[in-house]
């Protein structure tokens, strides 16, 4: 179960310098898709950059905006969330709640000034390893290139 | 203390010099006093700000102590010591100046908060007389006036002719006139005489309410308060906005390994503030809002000998559905 | 205006004297005589106290609802339901069909005199007392705002932003004004885990108010309320606006217009818009 | 300048679970702490955990034992969850002693009724170890002491010392129900076991805490039993963030729980409204 502490250990804080800053990016997956999916990334060696701080969730049905909030008040630059593919919800439907959640939220955090790409989402199976790799690859780089959420 | 004069179009001068000096501090917009750079930030509307200058002297946030935990060990920081640069809060009205010594009882009562205090001998308060009181005043039915100088250290009284009309109240008053002499000019009787004619007409101005020795509260179980409650929407407006309100909440905030023990403002009309695992015993709003009431008009005179209202008006002109303190007063009368 | 008053009055009385209901919640003028203030009549000897004019802007229907609400007061016996009449604003009106869709109480332990301006409202009042114009200055106003942010880079719009949420002091009138915020316990409150810390720091406040703004979304009935109380004067209906519009580009979807359909956040469609995601 | 709100670091010495939700913790001064540390009976402090908060609980054990502090704490929070899941050697906040305590001095002389429930034992067992600490200077003293069952019996090896214990009248029961086949003692509510016991109210002040429903049966037991409202004192537990008088939320009426209590004789709470 995700709690609060959870979030918190892992942020860390003090200044940021640009020359060596890598973005710190948490991801919450959902435990029957993209945890997988992550976790064969893992042993299949694929390289991918070391920036995501995973957090397991039943589902990213689970996502209360509040954790996402949270991460950026915490130290997070960017916050994913990824789960099953349409039709593939373990729970058949909360992936497609959690559709509706993000994009609305996207649209909240553009409107108060936060740019949308640093809350991403994606849906990777239990099976592609290879996806979860390219994804973390890509939403680091495109955070990366937004610079850190609270310099 | 002898009375000054200061021509009207001395007062920008006047607080360019002090700037100079110190900080200051003055109502900049309709929201909140703030600290200025210059004196064309000063903003002397008849409305006062919404936020009372308490936050000067007990401000919203607060950190009393940082924490950071590594492993079976604590330790404990405290903040440095808060406001150490004298400052002047200029252009507070008499009512919000008065709320500071009913405060001050509360901070001092037998355990010393000594940030508290470390920030209110730090702030030398020049208030300006109210010419046009707003029609949610009411500090005459609290035994206030329009020109009060209670809680004040200089009293401007804008007079006819272009002059404030400068009262000297306390020595920490009499210090800074000392100190900017140049700015002043001595009062004679004409002078002050006319500030006391003008007091009491705009103390005639307001029409007084109810009289303070004669407020003397409905039983505790009167149907009156479900009454009165019945609109209210347990917001923390009128408590935050108020001069005297002045009860609090203390977080630990952070992460688990470091972080601040806060005092935050808190408020009685708040569902959660009384409430503890075991229950509520104030679960009705009708409870919150008459404990909020006997907080002020009862409960604080008895402990402190002080009503823990100065007639602002902020809770009226600021409540969402309006309720009116001086409706209230009248009807718990008895 | 004054024929909207009489027509309440009129009502009122009716359904006291007929023991239709037991309380009507209406305005009437405050003690200062200017100010209109909420009104709880369960007399017919007092009816004549409700008053309409353009100073009534609160959205009544938050009486209804919540720990205290008249329909579903926890302090309240079961067998001492009362029957509510509720003088309602076209906001007034979405925001009952948006509490009927949440199921928070039942449709025949309400009587709604409504005021209507023409408006999509996905409810039929049971006596219409009022027809009012919208107020399209205001309307135009609220648009030229938030285009005006939506003509900001996003650097500047976290700024203007900051600077609004700077002001926040956590009184939760906001809150406390909103017909849809009837929670049990407020995430705000919440304290395990603390989601969001009671101080009012920058961070705390933007909490605070994006997650009220996402918790309305979807379900906000336009009322501006919650903007018109802020004592520190915060745009809020700005953001609400802007999610009404979007929830309506996405989904299709207004608030209280439609009794049948689903709260937007609540509902999905398989082939909902999908592009944002990888 | 003195930060009143600020506590002074104590070690977790030792951790009792008394009860599936009740732990009793020992705190250890840090470095001399203990030098001119006194408090009373009754009195209570704010006892915090660092990053969770802090909360205010009777000190449980007599002032006569010592140097340390003692509180037994329910899990039902925040803070509380926190003190549970404390280990021996961490580090916890302190700041009291605060409030008013049991009037000791005033009992000396009289019998003594000390009547719990549940965890209301706590502060009735700071008081009970003082005046047996001090035994010769009170008559009779009687305990009866009552939870829901065996299992939410707190102080478990003090209950069996003090009913062996020459000097003190021990009467442990449980709620109807509450018992187990290896229970000896009495079965029923505490005030009907008090009312059992008719305690004469000649000479004697009754010190009594635990939950609302119980103080309220066991007042009426007592005024059956003639008992004068003044004769009859407990103490209170309110919502408390200061301890010191300026925080606003622990009053009843005029009445602040951490100043003028929170050790409340029942004639003093007859004059204030009921709202606690």
């Amino acid at each position: 179960m995700l709690s609060s502490n959870q979030v918190e250990t892992l942020s860390a804080s003090g200044g940021v310098d640009l020359s060596t800053w890598e973005p710190r990016i948490f991801a919450f997956l959902c435990n029957w898709c993209s945890y997988v999916g992550a976790d064969l990334a893992g042993t299949s060696r694929l390289v991918y950059p070391a920036t995501v701080r995973i957090i397991r969730l039943p589902c990213t049905g689970r996502v209360d905006p509040v954790f996402i909030l949270r991460s950026f008040q915490r130290g997070a630059d960017g916050v994913l969330v990824s789960g099953c593919h349409p039709g593939d919800c373990h729970y058949s439907k909360g992936n497609f709640y959690a559709r509706r959640r993000m994009l609305m939220f996207r649209k909240l955090l553009e409107f108060a000034g936060i740019d949308p790409r640093r809350l991403q989402m994606s849906w990777v199976s239990a099976s592609e390893g290879s996806k979860w790799a390219q994804v973390v690859t890509d939403v680091t780089n495109e955070v990366k290139a937004l610079g850190p959420l609270r310099a | 203390m002898e009375a000054r004069l200061l021509d009207r179009k001395q007062l920008s001068p006047l607080v360019d010099a002090l700037i100079a000096d110190c900080e200051v501090i003055a109502p900049v917009d309709e929201s909140s006093y703030h600290l200025i750079e210059s004196a064309s930030e000063m903003q002397l509307t008849q409305l006062k700000p919404a936020k009372s200058p308490k936050e000067l002297v007990f401000p919203q946030r607060e950190v009393l102590l940082r924490y950071a935990l590594a492993g079976d060990d604590v330790t404990l920081d405290e903040p440095p010591p808060p406001a150490v640069a004298d400052r002047v809060l200029i252009g507070t009205r008499p009512c919000d100046a008065a709320a500071f010594p009913v405060i001050d009882a509360l901070f001092g009562w037998d355990d010393v908060d000594a940030a508290y205090f470390e920030r209110r001998e730090h702030t030398t308060v020049v208030s300006i007389a109210c010419d046009q009181p707003c029609d949610t005043c009411f500090c005459t039915s609290v035994g206030g006036s329009p020109a009060g100088i209670e809680g004040s250290d200089l009293l401007l009284t804008p007079l006819g002719e272009g002059d404030y009309h400068v009262q000297v109240i306390s020595e920490r008053g009499q210090s800074l006139v000392d100190r900017y002499e140049r700015f002043f000019r001595a009062s004679d009787q004409a002078h002050n005489r006319e500030r006391a004619l003008l007091e009491d007409e705009w103390r005639a101005a307001i029409e007084q309410t109810v009289d303070l020795n004669e407020i003397e509260m409905a039983d505790f179980e009167s149907p009156v308060w479900e009454t009165l409650a019945q609109a209210c929407v347990d917001c923390g407006i009128c408590t935050f906005l108020c001069p005297t309100c002045h009860c609090f909440d203390i977080q630990d905030e952070g992460d688990p390994n470091h972080g601040e023990r806060v005092r935050v403002w808190d408020a009685c009309t708040f569902y959660e503030y009384t409430r503890t695992h075991a229950g509520q015993p104030r679960p009705m709003h009708y409870r919150r809002y008459r404990q909020r009431i006997m907080h002020k008009f009862r409960y604080y005179p008895e402990n402190m000998g002080k009503v823990l209202c100065v007639g602002c008006g902020r809770c009226i002109q600021y409540c969402p559905v309006r309720i009116d303190l001086r409706a209230v007063l009248e009807a718990v009368k008895g | 205006m004054e024929a909207i008053t009489e027509n309440i009055r009129r009502e009122a009385r009716r359904l006291l004297e007929e023991e239709a209901v037991d309380v009507v919640i209406g305005y009437q003028l405050g003690w200062d005589g200017v100010e209109t203030v909420p009104a709880f009549v369960d007399q017919p000897a007092e009816v004549d106290k409700l008053v309409y004019n353009e100073r009534c802007t609160h959205n009544l229907a938050k009486y209804l609802v919540g720990r205290e609400g008249y329909l579903t007061s926890r302090f309240r016996p079961s067998d001492q339901a009362v029957r509510v009449a509720l003088v309602a604003l076209p906001a007034t009106l979405r925001a009952v069909v948006a509490l009927l869709r949440e199921y928070q109480f039942d449709r025949a332990d309400l009587t709604v005199l409504g005021i209507v301006d023409g408006t999509p409202v996905g409810l039929e009042p049971d006596v219409e007392v009022g027809r009012i114009e919208v107020d399209t200055a205001k309307e135009e106003q609220i648009r030229a705002q938030i285009d005006e942010l939506d003509g900001m880079s996003l650097a500047e719009r976290r700024e203007w932003w900051r600077q609004q949420f700077s002001k926040c002091i956590r009184c939760y009138a906001c809150r406390q004004v909103c017909p849809f915020c009837y929670c049990e316990q407020c995430i705000a409150d919440e304290n395990q885990p603390q989601w969001i810390e009671r101080s009012p720091s920058l961070w705390n406040n933007m909490g605070w108010n994006l997650i009220r703004a996402y918790h309305l979304t979807g379900r906000c009935s336009d009322c501006g309320e919650c903007d018109r109380v802020c004592p520190v004067g915060i745009p809020l209906r700005l953001i609400n606006s802007r999610m009404l519009d979007e929830v309506e580009a996405a989904f299709a979807f207004v608030p209280g217009t439609d009794p049948e359909a689903e709260p937007a956040l609540a509902a999905f469609q398989p082939d909902d818009t999908a592009g944002f995601i990888r | 300048m003195e930060n009143i709100y600020k506590p002074r670091l104590m070690t977790v010495d030792n951790v009792t679970q008394e009860t599936s939700d009740v732990k009793t913790f020992r705190l250890a001064f840090n470095n001399g702490g203990e030098e001119g540390f006194t408090f009373e009976a009754g009195q209570f402090g704010l006892f915090s955990v660092f990053g969770q908060g802090e909360a205010p609980f009777g000190i449980a054990n007599s002032p006569t034992r010592g140097p340390y502090i003692e509180c037994s704490i329910k899990e039902v929070g925040k803070v509380t969850r926190a003190f549970h899941d404390l280990n021996p050697g961490d580090k916890v906040g302190f700041r009291g002693p605060y409030g008013r305590s049991f009037p000791i001095e005033e009992m000396r002389g009289k019998n003594l009724v000390f009547v719990g429930g549940g965890i209301g034992l706590a502060p009735l067992r700071s008081l009970l170890w003082n005046c047996i600490d001090r035994r010769d200077e009170f008559r009779d003293i009687t305990l009866v002491y009552g939870a829901r069952s065996v299992a939410d019996l707190v102080y478990k090896p003090e209950l069996e010392e003090w009913t062996a214990m020459e000097g003190v009248e021990t009467v442990l029961t449980v709620d109807p129900g509450g018992e187990d086949e290896s229970w000896t003692g009495e079965v029923g509510f505490v005030p009907t076991v008090l009312e059992a016991l008719q305690p004469s109210p000649e000479n004697t002040t009754v010190i009594t805490c635990g939950p609302p429903i119980m103080i309220k049966f066991v007042l009426l037991s007592l005024a059956n039993m003639h008992f004068e409202p003044e004769q009859i004192i407990t103490t209170l537990e309110m919502k408390m963030k200061c301890g010191l008088g300026k925080c606003g939320r622990c009053n009843i009426g005029p009445a602040y729980v951490c100043k003028h209590g929170p050790v409340f004789s029942y004639a003093e709470l007859q004059a204030l409204p009921e709202e606690y």
